[in-house]
Formats: C-alpha cells, structure tokens, sequence
C-alpha cells in the first residue's frame, strides 16, 4: 500500500470550498518512487509529479497539468491557497474532522501491538476516550495540532483502552506512546 | 537644447520618462522624498535628489525645493509627469521665472485650462460643442436651481477645483441639489477660499472619449487620434483603448478638427488631452483639456508609432512637430489596463504593503510601464497606480487576446488589483461588442459576475488545490519529523543542476 | 481544424509557440526531457509529457515516443520549432501515416530543401540566380578540383548535410582543397553513410539577406520583407535585423519575386525562408530555403505586424493566407539580437549553469523572447540561445537606440552572454552606417574593441566600485564584531516599510 | 574625526584595475549618521549614502547617482565584483597592502596603553615583530585574515615589543590582546 520506506500516511483530507457549495475529498493512495504519487481526489485516481517544494510553496503535475501553488494561510480552520494565480479557500468541514489519519501505527504489524504512538510531534488538543473504554479500530483516540493543522489519531485496533498518556495542552514528541490498546 | 530633465515625479510615469531621456541621450535627474529611496526610478535616473519627507506637500508639492533641485543639479528643464505639479500654473510660472525649461504649457494656457468654466467659456466662444449648463460659476443656490430648472433634472454639480472626478456630485432634483450645493460650496471655500460650483447637464450612457493633441509654440498643431476611455470606476479610468470602437475615420477627422481648435483657443503648445463626452447619438461634447502627458498615452504611442514624451521634448525645445495630421495613420489596436493597488470588493479601497513576488508579463505586442519589482513597496502616501499593462494588436480581436494572456500572466503577490476584474470586463460580451460607457460596471452589474467568474475558477481549480494540500501536508509533517532523513528526497531538481 | 498542438521542441521558441496556442485558444502540450522539468515552456504549457533522457536523441529527437505522447495526449497537430526535428523529412512522414497535422512542409517538399545540390538544381532550372560551384555533389577529389579551377579560388568545401555554419571549410588553394576533402568526406560518410560534398565559390565581404516566405496549400504565396542578417560569428547569426539598410522597395520587389519563386519550385507549403547571399555589387545568390520558422523570426513580425506561428496554423489548417502581396507594408525597423549563453573572449565557447538572477528589458519597443527566469538552468545538453532581445523602433536609428538601452537593462547572472559585444557593435560607426557584412567582427576588430570599451567601463565605474567596497568591507567588519549591535543600523530601507 | 558611536576605523584600500594601468586609493573619511558617509577616493572626497547592503551586495548613492554593486569574489589577493552591470576585478597592489589600517586601538587615548589589541576576529596569517624590538606607531605588528581579507594590524604608539601573544596560523577573538607594547 504506502512505500515502506518513506511510511506515508494515508491523509483523508475534507474540505469546503469557501463561497461555494463544493465539499472535497482526496487521500493519498501511494508513492511510486521519483516524487511520483498515486491519489484519490473526489473518489477518482490521479497522478501527481512534485517538482519542487518549499514550506510554503509546491510545484506538481497533476495528470501532466502543471500547477503552482503558495501557501498565504495554513490554520486550523482554513487554508487559503493561490494556484496558478487563482486565490481560494478551504474550510474544515464541520461535519468532520478537516484531517483523518487512517492508519495510526507505522507498522504493518500494528494491529498486534498494544501501543498506539504519535507518528508527528504535537500538542494535544483533546482527548476522546477514556481508561477501560471498549473501541474499535478507526476510533479517534486524541487529536494533535501540528503545524496549525488538527489531526485525529484513531485507533490501531479493536481492543480496551488499558491506558492513556495523555494530558489535555502538553505537547508529545513523534513515536511518544499515547495509549495502550489491549 | 534641454541636456538634462529633472523629472517632478515618482512611480512609473518617473521611469517613463528616463526612457526616453536615455533615448535622447539626456541625463536624467530623479528627486525622491524619504519614503521612495527604494524606488525604482531612483535606480534608473543618472542622478537622484532627495527633496523631503513622505507627504507629497512635504516632497513631491514642494516646488521651491524642487526648483532649487533643479539648479543644484544642473538640470535644464523639468518634465513634470501627470498628477502633482503637472498642472500648477504658478509652478510653470516659478520655472519661468528661474529661468527652467518647463516641459508642458505656459502658466497662462494652464490656468484656462484649469479653470473649466473659463476654459468652457473660451470653448464655446470658438465654437467647440460644449455640455449644456450654467455659463460660468454659480455662487448662489438659487442660481444653479434656475440652471437646473432649465436644463431638466438630473443634473451635475461640479468644482472648477475637482479633476478625476473628485469633486462631482450627481443631483436629481431640488432638494437634492440644495443639500449638495451646500456641502460642495462648504468643501470648495475650505479647500480654496472660495465656492466655485458649476452645473452641467446630467447626461445618461455616455462614452469618455479623448483626443490626443499637439501643438507646438509655432502653431503647428496635430491631434493623433482617439482614445476611448469609457470603462471607469467613481469617475477614474480603468481601460483605455485607441480607436474607439464608434469613432471611424470620418468622425475622427471631424472631432479631431475640433480638438485642435479648443488647443489653439488655450495657445496651448505641449503634448495634451481634449476630453469629451460621446452621447448615444452620437453627438461629442467638449469637457476639458488636460494640459499634461496622459495616463493613458501608451495606447496611442502603440497606435501611432510616436514617442509622445520625446514630441513633448521637442516641443519643449522650440522645435515643430516633425509631422503633418495626413502622416498620421492609426495602425492596428491597443488596449490599457491600469494596475491599481486596490480591493475591487472594498469599493476600489487602495492596498497597500511589500510586494513579495512580482511576474511582468512579456511576448509580442505586450508593454508594461511599471515601478514594480520584487521587495519593493507601495506606500499609502502616493497613488495606487503601481503600473500600466498595455496591448498591441493587428486589430481590436488580437489586442484583446493578447491582453487577456498578459493579464493571467501578470502575478502580483502583497497588494490586491483588478487584474480577475478586467478578466471578467474584457471577455464580457459587451465589452468585446463594443456597447461602452462610464456606468459599464454598473449596467451590466460587472461585479456581481466578477464574483460568479471567481467562484467558477476557484472551483475548477479546487481539486488541483486540494492534490497539493494533501502533498504539502505530508512534505511539512515529514520535515517534522526528519529534516535530514527527506532532505534528499525534497531536494528540488532545481538544485539538482 | 487544430484544436491541440503538441510541441515537439524546447525553450524560448517552445514558449513563442504556446503563446500563440493560448491567443487562438488552441491547447498546447509541452514534452520535456529528465533535464527540462523545471523548464519553463513546461509550466505555460496547457498539458506537459516526460519523453526520456536528457540527451536530445532520446527525448527531442526520439521521433516515435513523440509521435506517440502527440496521440497519448489527444493533441491533432506538431509544431516543430525550429533546430532537433523541424526539418526531418523522416519526422513529416511518419506524422502523415499516423494522421498528425505536422505543421511545416511536406516531406517532399522538405527533403528537396534539406538537399542543397538538389534544391540549387531546381532552382537554376527555375531561374532563380544561384552561387557558381559544382552542379550537384562532388564525389572525387579530382571532380572538386576541376570545378574550383573553372570558378577561381578561394572555394567553399560544404557538405550536403551541414546547416547554421557546421560542415562548412574555406579553402584558398589545391592542396588545402586536397586536405579538407578527405576530412571533410570522412566526416560526412561517418555520420551519413556517404559523402555528400559540394563546391561553391568563396565570395568575399557578403551580406546574408534571407526572404520570409508563406506559402499556403492553394498555391498563394508571398514573400514578408527581407531581413539582414549580416553580422555573425563561425557563420552563425548574431544579430538580426529588418529591412535591411541596402533593400530598398525596388530590390524589395525583385528579390521577393524571386524568393516566391523559389518556395513554388519546391512546392513549398508553410512559412519559410528563402536565404540569399548579396555581393557588393548589389548581385543576390540564392543559397537554401529554411523550411522552418527561423530563429529571427520576430523582426519580421515587427516590421510586418503579423504573427508567423499563426500564419503557420492558418497553413496547416489549409487556409488560404488572409492578405496579399499588396496588401503588406514595412513598419518601422526593428532588430534582434540573441542572447546566447557564451563566452566571447573564448570564441564563444557554450557557458552553462544556473542562472541566479535574471533582469529582462521592457519598455515601449522592446520585446523578449526567452525561456530565463530566476533559478533556472542553462542545460550543457541543448543549444546556447536563452532568448532573443527585439526591439522597433520608427527608423533604424529609433530601434537601434532602444536596443543599446534595453541591453544595459538584461542583466543575466550566471552564464556568460554576449551583451557587452553587441554594445560595442551597436555603437560602432560601421554598424550605424550600415556596413555590414558576414565578416563584420573581423574586417572592424571588434573584438579588441570590446576589450577597449569593457576597460574604459570599468574604469569609468571604478572609484564607485572602490567606494562600495571600502563601505562593504567596514559592513563585513562589523557584522563580525557584533550582529546584533549594528542590524538595525544596516536594516534596509525596504525593511522599514 | 570618526564617528565616536560605531568605531568607524578608517579604511584605506589601495588597489589596481585589472587590464588597465589604474591604480585607485580610498578611505573612508566619516560617518555623519543616517547611513550617509564622507570618503576620500583618489584625493577626493566624495558623499555616499547606503541604500541597501547585504553580504554580497551594496545599493548606494555616490555623490547622488545610484549604483548596484555586487560582489563575485573576495578573495585575499582579488575582489571581483559587478558595479551597474559592468564587471570589474580590483588586484592587490603589489607595493603594498591592500588593507592598512590607520587605527589599530580602538580607544582615543591607545597611545597611553600597553595592550595592542584585535578589532577584529581573524586568523594570524603572518607575525612581523618579535619581543625585544623597537618600533614605531604604524609599524605592521602581524596580518590578520578575516572574511578572506588580507588586514595588517599596525602599532597603536611608539615602544619596544614586550611580549608577542600571537602563534601563526591561530585564531584570534575580538579584543585579544596580540602584544604589549611598553
């Protein structure tokens, strides 16, 4: 599924288009080596070519179409973006997080391991389940800000949460356990 | 011979100018106030002056240390550019009186040029084709109702004061114009010691249409054509284009007569405007000349072939305009579109700041005359018009097109501009047709499609928008984790080289 | 009619062709080599293909993966540019079998062109004047010598094969004639198969004078001006101009005829270019038809109005050109220099690398073509031209003047170019009398004027170059002593803002 | 003389036009505040104003004409730079340093002081005195590299040397002392 090597992980993004009634759904599917990706934007496959990136700024072919983007604003609720010259707005859904991890565990193995750990450094903004609840795999365990963006970890697994990590505000760096998952 | 111009300005009509001094092989004397050390006609000027603080009456209004600029640096003469002290008859006096080659009309041709109602008077005395309205100023209320009343509602009321209509006030009926009698009245004596209100006859769907003059101080006077300058905002050019799409070469030569004659009623001699108004019958009316280089000039540069800034040297210099009016000979299509620092959704509201990221569009039939470059800044003390994108074309089809690529070519990263609005004005149906006048954004409710073309390209870019925000997210979460690990595999092929 | 158009080529004349696509709102598609991704005909292109390695004949060359991603991408036509595939007869066949609208000749047509000794045949057969030499190729040395008997030495040893100055050897006697022969035929079987010489009389201090040509599927042709493209180095251009100072209406006139008649010998169909030589007896030889869009061809475009790679299209749709003969007038003047990436004092020896900041001219007449943008490459894989300077002007002297002063504004960093020569030949008195010739740089030494005019500059700049650095080094000081101490005082002035 | 505030040291640069006979001369005279300074260039002075200045680069004003200078190369023996477009290469003079400071104390009252010591950070490329010597205010002490210049540190007063506390080849702090002159 995802390339080994760079362990990417499959974002499921969700967005409004700001002054239209258009909702957006795109994942990354897969890296094919070479900068090259494999994405699913509004249900539909496509192919995507990075030819340069910045913090602020990437240059892509999508279907061999040449896109420049810039970065103005990239905060919780929005992003607000101009691509080749057009300035537009993405808002979070409110119907759902803006940002759902769909794997929380790095490793293939995940599912027989007892630790769910952070794959990114963050400050933890909430906590959705508690010591001795009963979840299922693709449960929202916490959400992280990182890089002014929100981020659900889910569950690795169906299990009883045997213990949290957690606090409400602190901070936890990547690979940090956040909860035991039995 | 004038051997050194010091320019009395800032911004792109400054640069404009050194061109063709460089051209000429004139030096070119630059003078900047405190806020402009930065800019780019310093950069470009053989020499630069500072002359004060950032408030233009502090600098760029300042015309005894302009003048004394002036001497200390050797300069002959001094071109004034448009806006400013361009069209200060004591400031041609002043250079007059030092002995200054002032590169535009005398302080007496200007001052009957500035004064519209005297200039008016002159006009229909010489029989140019003139608004209907009261035949000087009206001091009294009751005189401008007894105009008003005879003329028929709507009518305008109008400072001789104003210019790039400041100072117009549209009234229709009594009431109405009694309470902006009283606050014009009010503005005019605080700003100029006296009321100096005019009315004119409101005329609905007009065209703005201006004739291009000179006149030298032999007598030869020539006009070189048309420039339709219909589409505008509050009153202010936004497009201009040379020809008009109405003017054909009949009525250009018939118009274009009655041009020269309103230049050789003011004596003028420099490069100048007669503007006018064009009804739906197509009837003209005289409303004023501008006794300086136009904005817009470039149009009819492109359509003419002339260097009207080296014509106003010449001039300057004594010299006859080295054509006749039959050498003259529209040649193809040009269009401008003013790149103005503003938010066309906050009622044109200037935008101010740095400007991060500049891309001047280039290719054939493409000019731009523009202070921009990359770090600089467009300061809330001057005006917003930070550049002019001009297009040339075989005809009116190809100038347009070509103007609608450069326009998408023309990024400007720091400040809002109209560059989507005239997007949408130029591939409109009335525009490309031709069905022009000064309330085009209104009648066709411009803006509400402007919006509808945003909504529409945001949206068809949005899934492209959506691929890179998926990428990016992945790219900054990876550089969390790892500068070192990615580094390589982020490297832009850029580097690669 | 063509609704997408692959371009089967690179760089500045890439992005020429693109904008024409986006002005007739046909869709472009770009292919790119591993070297070119970051290329910019890449980003303006509507649709963007990988076609291989960096090496021209796996990417540019590389006729069936072209052929191929012209079908993948849905595109109905090829232009070809000019230079890799633009005059492969090979190309233009394949592109007919597989229904692709290759914009240029028939192969035909094409291979009659490409072969000079057969091309020269036709022409002689149609009477159009040609340089005396060998009726057709020369396969023994002793067949060689016996024509360079008959005409006189000195002789040009050319290949069949060559183009833009490769394969061609001047030879001033038997021996020297003996020698290049047999490198020359080694040379030509190594990289054709067979050795495919030709003999011409050397002719001294020519001009080349080359004819615009259009030709249309129904037999209308035209010729667009002359251009005069004299001044070169290893008999390649340097730098362009059109009209050219020794054509007047009348030669204009006879020549034009006479290039007409050489594009319907061949049955040529699409713009091309008819290339005389001009003795100085005012004598014209006919060398070759350039069956492509030529390098130079803005100044045509200039002078003429016209936009070439439309008027292709327009051909390859099977249109009838839209104007005649009568119907077109020179404008003006207008001259092209080309910004190759080389460096001068090493006999223009290719300079590559990346370009760390770029400037490019604009102002009224100045056009660029270019593929420059800040943090671009110049590829070692390709050719050195990065981009032409146009410019127009009313009369030579206006066009030269703008070119001299849009110089000085294209400031490249990285590459060397050949700016600070054109400088020179721009301003020598030689240049501005018009007495041009193909071995213009040798005949005025204008290489040891160079070095002259660059000493005489840098010492004109050099005691504010010193004051720079006196003022840098104390900046370097301090930023050593203390950064924090003195930052504010050498914040800039943008900053401030 | 200079500017009390910022220790202007006065500079002056002896260089010769490469390609050409030109030999060119200049100090820095003063600083008169507002980025604006006095300079001595060949026997003549001259007002500059700073509009801009990095690393590699100078925006100014000499004597009001505007001029871009940026620098290519600064190495020990050659500054190659590119003034308005035109490039030009500044040589060493081979009669003398290309730096010589006048002022190697930083203090008005040097003379009356023992310690000579480094304005700036550097590294002692050469050591011209050895202890024991009797020598003269304005004799070469050592040469010191920094920022890939050549700069002779000279003595601030007339004495005999009494210690040396310099090893070629070291680095040097700001404000070491690099002898004592008695």
């Amino acid at each position: 599924m995802l390339d080994g090597k760079h362990k990417w992980i499959g974002i499921d993004m969700k967005f409004k288009l700001e002054n239209t009634d258009e909702n957006l759904d795109g994942e990354i599917v897969k890296s094919v080596g070479n900068n090259e990706f494999v994405l699913k934007i509004q249900g539909k496959e496509r192919d995507l070519k990075v030819i340069t990136m910045t913090h602020d700024k990437v240059e892509f072919m999508l279907d061999s179409v040449y896109h420049i983007t810039k970065y103005l604003e990239n905060s919780t609720n929005r992003i607000t973006l101009v691509i080749d010259g057009v300035k537009l707005t993405f808002n979070k859904r409110p119907d759902m997080d803006k940002i759902v991890y769909k794997h929380s565990g790095s490793d293939s193995a995940a599912d027989s391991q007892i630790n769910l750990k952070s794959q990114i450094p963050g400050r933890v903004v909430s906590i959705n389940v508690a010591t001795g609840d009963n979840i299922k795999k693709g449960d929202v365990v916490c959400v992280l800000e990182s890089m002014k963006m929100q981020i659900s970890i889910k569950s690795h697994k169906d299990g009883i949460v045997k213990s949290m990590k957690l606090k409400q505000g602190a901070s936890v760096a990547k690979n940090d356990v956040l909860a035991e998952i039995e | 011979m004038i051997k050194k111009i010091l320019i009395a300005n800032r911004g792109e009509i400054a640069i404009r100018v050194i061109k063709t001094c460089n051209a000429l092989g004139i030096k070119s004397v630059a003078v900047y106030s405190d806020e402009d050390v930065n800019s780019k006609h310093v950069k470009m000027a053989s020499e630069a002056y500072h002359i004060g603080a950032a408030s233009p009456s502090q600098s760029y209004l300042n015309m005894e240390k302009i003048a004394e600029t002036t001497i200390i640096s050797g300069a002959d003469a001094i071109h004034p550019g448009y806006g400013f002290l361009s069209e200060n008859a004591e400031f041609a006096d002043l250079c007059e009186k030092k002995k200054i080659n002032f590169i535009g009309p005398s302080g007496k041709s200007m001052r009957l040029c500035g004064d519209k109602m005297e200039c008016k008077d002159v006009m229909i005395k010489a029989k140019v084709p003139t608004v209907p309205g009261s035949l000087g100023i009206v001091e009294e209320v009751e005189k401008a109702l007894d105009v008003a009343h005879s003329i028929g509602y709507p009518v305008l009321l109008k400072s001789v004061f104003g210019g790039g209509g400041r100072g117009i006030r549209l009234v229709h009926d009594e009431k109405e114009l009694r309470e902006a009698f009283e606050i014009a009245s009010g503005e005019s004596k605080a700003a100029f010691g006296k009321s100096a209100l005019f009315v004119e006859k409101f005329l609905p769907k007009i065209r703005h249409i201006e004739f291009q003059l000179a006149r030298d101080k032999h007598g030869n006077a020539v006009h070189i054509f048309e420039r339709e300058c219909s589409i505008q905002r509050r009153h202010q050019k936004l497009i201009e284009m040379s020809p008009s799409p109405v003017v054909d070469q009949k009525i250009r030569d018939e118009i274009g007569e009655i041009a020269v004659k309103a230049a050789v009623a003011v004596d003028y001699h420099n490069a100048g405007t007669a503007e006018f108004l064009r009804l739906d019958d197509g009837s003209f009316y005289f409303i004023e000349i501008n006794a300086r280089l136009q904005v817009e000039h470039p149009v009819t540069e492109l359509v003419s072939g002339l260097d009207l800034v080296k014509l106003q040297i010449d001039i300057a210099n004594g010299q006859e305009i080295p054509f006749k009016q039959k050498d003259l000979k529209v040649n193809g299509c040009s269009i401008e579109c003013r790149i103005n620092a503003e938010d066309t959704f906050l009622d044109f509201a200037p935008s101010t700041g740095k400007i991060f990221d500049v891309n001047i569009p280039s290719g054939p039939g493409v000019r731009v005359d523009t202070y921009l470059y990359p770090g600089c800044t467009v300061s809330p003390y001057y005006d917003s018009l930070m550049g002019k994108l001009i297009t040339w074309g075989q005809n009116f089809e190809e100038a347009r097109q070509r103007m609608t690529l450069a326009l998408s070519d023309f990024y400007i990263e720091g400040v809002e501009t109209a560059i989507p609005l005239y997007q949408t004005i130029l591939n409109s149906k009335e525009f490309i047709s031709g069905d022009l006048s000064t309330d085009f954004l209104d009648r066709f409710k411009i803006l509400d499609r402007l919006r509808d073309d945003m909504k529409k390209e945001a949206s068809g870019k949005s899934e492209a928008a959506l691929a890179a925000t998926l990428i990016h997210s992945e790219f900054l979460k990876n550089r969390i984790k790892s500068h070192k690990e990615h580094s390589v595999r982020w490297k832009t092929q850029v580097d690669r080289h």
